[in-house]
């Protein structure tokens, strides 16, 4: 039956550097060696941490943590192409990210096992948003941090993460939207890596792309393959690019896999087979990136061997520093539930107060 | 000085902390162009224009995470529920964000906003546009509850709400928007958040209440003190959470008997904590147990039955006889 | 920048009997005269309640309503197009629907006059859902009814109304996208009558059109003329078949107008051009299609003239048995509360008792 | 009869009632395939194949909202709230909806669900999955809310909170999960909701709790019996709302003392309802105000602090002994 076309949409797939190393050298970006290494390097080091999380994890030593592995080239490109005034707000899978922006690494420690201290930046002018644990609210606070940087007149630009399980909630709804119709300075990014915990992409959402999510505010979206560093960074590159020249909000798909656990907590073979898991980590990013930083001459297995060592001392010296002693009190969530001093609070905190002190004794 | 009626006394709030700190930012659902439903923004589009007066999309929980993106950011949002009764869509932001952020960064992020929301009945409104939540929101470490009572108190603590640190969930009863006229002071005037105010003092009985209902507790005390020449003392509770309840022991510890009015069902309600915190501090000095006459533990009903429903000025005065002659 | 096409999308609309009448003949659907005027009737019968109940509420007989006027195409043919078994799930403006349905003029009347009463249906198997206040809640109702009618191997579809404004809520999202996920026998209806209270269709979404908000969910999607009740009548039918097919759900966006205030509450000269109402009313559905029946020659001026009377009969009734003295109690509530028994309820009950008989005593 | 902890009897209890009745559908999240994330579902798919039982989408309001919509056409969702933390996503649907459809519709639709919610702190988890929030649904009328203390009685509860025509909101004290296991008969059991239960008789003193807090209560209670050879009577809530706070006042009556031990934060809470019913019903046979041993009006510290904030046995202890000394 004959109908009127009156809107037309597509969805674009943009791939650099594949799975075998293979380039595609018309698309290939201007990056410096210098610039390419630090990449490379600050992926190194992220999955050196998280390897290192899981083992600590496992004896005891950290609380239960969502691993990395096999997503360094999301946000690690999308943290290097950010400036200054920039906020990056992440959900809970942007580790290599955090620590680009300058989080330190103890930071992530202190947070998994506990502690709120992990949460409080060296600078606040870093414009890390804490992570974000209640799925989707951060798209939310990061169209609010664009809408300010704008209304400041800073040039600023806000980035966002959110999980392909993320993308059911309805504050992903709500706040891709706000953002559309306030044309806000602010980049989305979904990192699909293809499970939330035991739910396949595929059981999420019906749609053949998550990017064409995008379509139904009237923002541009892009999938990405999200394991491709170089792709990462071209399309972060011009979605930041219309942001900070006003011309809006772009989401981008940004395709991976979970190679680990949901959390430490999760135990995959319930729900997928070791095969999948086989071919994905022949899909993972630093495969890919170590063999193009050979075939370009910028990298050989003695380098690889001192940057290995490199790393590990460095995630070496976080743990060391993260184990050691801390004198900070148990009292301080009575300090912080309020910014104004309040009878109530204080009479409980002097009663919290006795309370310890008594079991102290009794040991 | 001026007589004005509530909404008038909160636009007024509104016009002159905007006008004095660029980092107020009002934002909702019609709040700029048609100045708000019950016409409480109206005028601030006009005078500080749509960079600073933002009509949204229909989307609670957005307009709480836009705000507390904002807020995080330095800005001081005031948003708006258009009725409490949506406010529960946006409740997953308020409990995981705006209570938590300043306790979860200890205090390196803030969340400085408030949260506008008319709340209560009486007004013969349509379903979802009549309920007392104050209490839901108490219960939540991390945010404010304030709950005015007259035009001057609602401009002088909108003042202070606007102002604070923390965030303020700003609940006005729409039963009293316009139900009656105040004198309040051209200049600025600012109430304390977290203070109870004692309006009348008393030696016989407190009466304590808040919002809406003060309106039939002080009728009803003065038809008590006409009639039995009892001496009341009444207590505007003014906040909610934190909850000033040395006001309240202090005077029971005096009076020795109780009646707390609320709207709001009976059931873990304010009026509960209110008659712990008498339990708790004045234990010795009651001579009838702390009464609470509140709404019922009954979902609100529509406006056909609301009447009946909502304390009203009888009740409160046969609460108060009641207790006076335990 | 050459990238990979990987997904097209388009959107239709659909428009049969245009503003004056015209007709496209080859997409006319096949209606008897009985059924086209049967449809006429209801679309009289409604604008007639509608406009009582203004006057109503005008006189303080009536508590605030949000008038309907104007969207009489868009739920009549679609009630029409159901069968007994389908779900009616509306939002608030269906007014010719749930009449079309089966639900008495007096309930509404009831209703908004703030009685619990005007939910309560004649026969529960009339499957109309009481109206949803909380924009967007009913988007989940109607997927988990078709939910249920699939399970039980009902032969039934649901049949879901929203507004333009409700699209913005995370409900629709979520709902929507588990209705595509699981692939249910229902149908989405966005009555697009281009405010939201005050707020108008392009600040409510940045979207071209509100039909492809249904790609994000890979959700067939077509924009149809909801002032033309015969497009409304081939939309419907080809989405209800659809889904009683098993082919899962399908967004229809009806473009309308509201041609009165939001409710009896509202002004909308505040926002809104006396100029721009003036071309709305041209496009209302009643005009166009009394000029397509006679046009047919199944009507004429005799027969409205009969008609009119008829309705207006009808609702004169409808106020009478509305205004007729009721002995409905005031203490219902505490039976309504749970469907259980329970002793502080019973308590509550006897002490209201006791206030309203004191209070009956004293005047 | 068979020794199981707490996940393994709320297990039984969704395989027999599902073995029982096709109505009842199991939906949530990670709840099919996985089995649920604390394997609470577990074994369920395999029984009951995916027709009954559905992994839904990452989305906790339209879980709960396509929930209502299978109850009105007559089903019996038991639909999965990953953690409590993550449930005031779905507070719209749950106020606005749950709560009153049958009281919007005079009992012509009603809304037969449950909501399962793992709550509560102690087992070292990320921020949002340790909170207390029982006094949040129990203040809005038109849902029960139970919380569970044993393997035994959580089954017995999980089977009537199914068959109840109401919205059940089902705490479940993710803290007694696997601490310890319990007899619990094979053939059906079931137990009333809106029933306390008084778990040991005593003629001293009341002792109130409910959920995870009546394992220090029980050791408190044995260690000051052993200690001063108090006569204490335990009282077990089981369930919030409709609080049945006769059996509590009944038993103030007789021992003229209580202490309450609720983990949620103090204000605004359960034990504060409690302390009022008692002020209501028993004010004359107090000897000492009522003690609320609870948590603090702060927002739960993450773990590296949870520890010292929830209330234990020697908080008990000294609770009990300041009543009895008072
Ligand atoms: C609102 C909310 N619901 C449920 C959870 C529990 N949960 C934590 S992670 C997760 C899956 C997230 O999947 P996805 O968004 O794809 O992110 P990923 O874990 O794959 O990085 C769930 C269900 C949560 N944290 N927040
Ligand atoms: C969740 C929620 N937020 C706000 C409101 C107040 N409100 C009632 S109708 C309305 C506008 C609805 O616009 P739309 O969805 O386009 O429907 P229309 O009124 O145009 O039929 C608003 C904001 C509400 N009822 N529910
Ligand atoms: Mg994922
Ligand atoms: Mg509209």
């Amino acid at each position: 039956m004959p109908r009127k076309q009156i809107a037309k949409f597509s969805v674009q797939h943009l791939s650099i550097l594949d799975e075998n190393g293979k380039l595609d050298a018309k698309l290939e970006p201007k990056l410096s060696e210098d610039d390419l290494l630090e990449m490379y390097r600050w992926m190194r080091l992220a999955r050196e941490l998280d390897e290192r999380m899981l083992k600590l994890q496992r004896q005891g030593r950290l609380g239960t943590f969502p691993p990395n592995t096999g997503q360094e080239a999301i946000s690690i490109p999308v943290a290097l192409a950010m400036k200054e005034k920039d906020w990056f707000v992440g959900a809970f899978r942007e580790l290599g990210g955090r620590l680009v922006r300058g989080e330190p690494l103890t930071s992530t420690l202190y947070y998994y096992n506990g502690w709120e201290e992990g949460n409080v930046l060296p600078d606040k002018e870093l414009r890390i948003l804490p992570i974000s644990v209640v799925i989707g609210c951060q798209i939310e606070h990061a169209a609010g941090l664009a809408w300010a940087g704008r209304y400041k007149g800073e040039d600023s630009a806000t980035v966002c993460f959110i999980g392909d399980g993320g993308t059911s909630e309805g504050d992903f709804h709500e706040g891709l939207n706000f953002a559309a119709v306030w044309k806000l300075p602010v980049v989305y990014i979904v990192q699909n890596n293809q499970w939330a915990i035991s739910i396949p992409r595929e059981s999420q959402t019906a749609s053949e792309t998550i990017a064409q999510k995008g379509i139904a505010y009237g923002m541009p979206c892009l999938q990405v393959d999200g394991n491709d560093p170089l792709a990462m960074h071209v399309a972060i590159g011009e979605a930041l690019d219309r942001a900070r020249k006003g011309e809006g909000p772009t989401l981008i798909e940004a395709v991976t896999y979970r190679l680990m656990m949901h959390t430490t907590a999760d135990d995959p073979t319930k729900y997928r087979t070791e095969e999948e898991e086989k071919c994905a980590w022949e899909k993972e990013p630093l495969i890919r990136f170590n063999k193009y930083l050979k075939d370009k001459g910028y990298w050989d297995d003695a380098r690889e061997e001192a940057l290995r060592g490199e790393v590990k001392a460095q995630v070496e010296e976080a743990v060391k520093e993260f184990e050691s002693p801390k004198d900070w009190p148990q009292d301080s969530p009575f300090k912080q539930v309020f910014g104004t001093e309040h009878k109530v609070i204080a009479e409980q905190h002097r009663d919290f107060l006795a309370n310890v002190a008594r079991e102290a004794d009794h040991g | 000085m001026a007589k004005l009626n509530m909404v008038q006394a909160i636009n007024l709030a509104m016009h002159q902390e905007m006008a004095k700190d660029t980092d107020v930012i009002v934002l909702g659902e019609d709040v700029a162009v048609d100045g708000g439903v019950f016409r409480l923004t109206e005028g601030l589009l006009d005078k500080f224009g749509a960079e600073r007066v933002l009509d949204t999309p229909l989307a609670e929980s957005a307009i709480l995470g836009t705000s507390i993106g904002m807020a995080m950011a330095g800005l001081k949002p005031v948003c708006e529920m258009q009725f409490s009764g949506f406010a529960f869509l946006m409740m997953g932001q308020f409990e995981a964000h705006a209570t938590r952020m300043r306790s979860r960064t200890h205090g390196q992020f803030t969340v400085p906003l408030v949260i506008r929301m008319p709340y209560g009945g009486g007004v013969r409104a349509l379903e979802h546009h009549s309920e007392s939540r104050e209490a839901t929101y108490a219960h939540l470490p991390g945010a404010k509850v304030v709950t005015p009572s007259s035009p001057r108190n609602a401009r002088a603590l909108l003042v202070a709400a606007i102002r604070d640190p923390d965030p303020v969930v700003f609940m006005e009863p729409k039963h009293s928007y316009r139900a009656f006229r105040e004198d309040v002071p051209d200049e600025e005037e600012v109430m304390p958040l977290g203070k109870a105010q004692v309006v009348q003092e008393g030696t016989d009985l407190t009466l304590v209440s808040w919002g809406a209902m003060m309106r039939p507790a002080l009728k009803a005390a003065a038809e008590v003190e006409k009639k039995h020449g009892t001496s009341i003392e009444i207590i505007d509770l003014l906040t909610i959470s934190p909850l000033d309840s040395d006001t309240v022991t202090e005077s029971v510890s005096r009076t020795g008997r109780c009646v707390v009015v609320q709207e709001a069902p009976r059931s873990f309600g304010v009026s509960s904590e209110i008659t712990a915190r008498i339990n708790d501090k004045a234990f010795l000095y009651l001579e009838a147990p702390v009464k609470r006459l509140t709404g019922y533990d009954v979902v609100m009903p529509y406006f056909g039955r609301e009447k009946s429903y909502i304390p009203n000025a009888p009740r409160v005065v046969h609460a108060i006889e009641e207790t006076l002659n335990f």
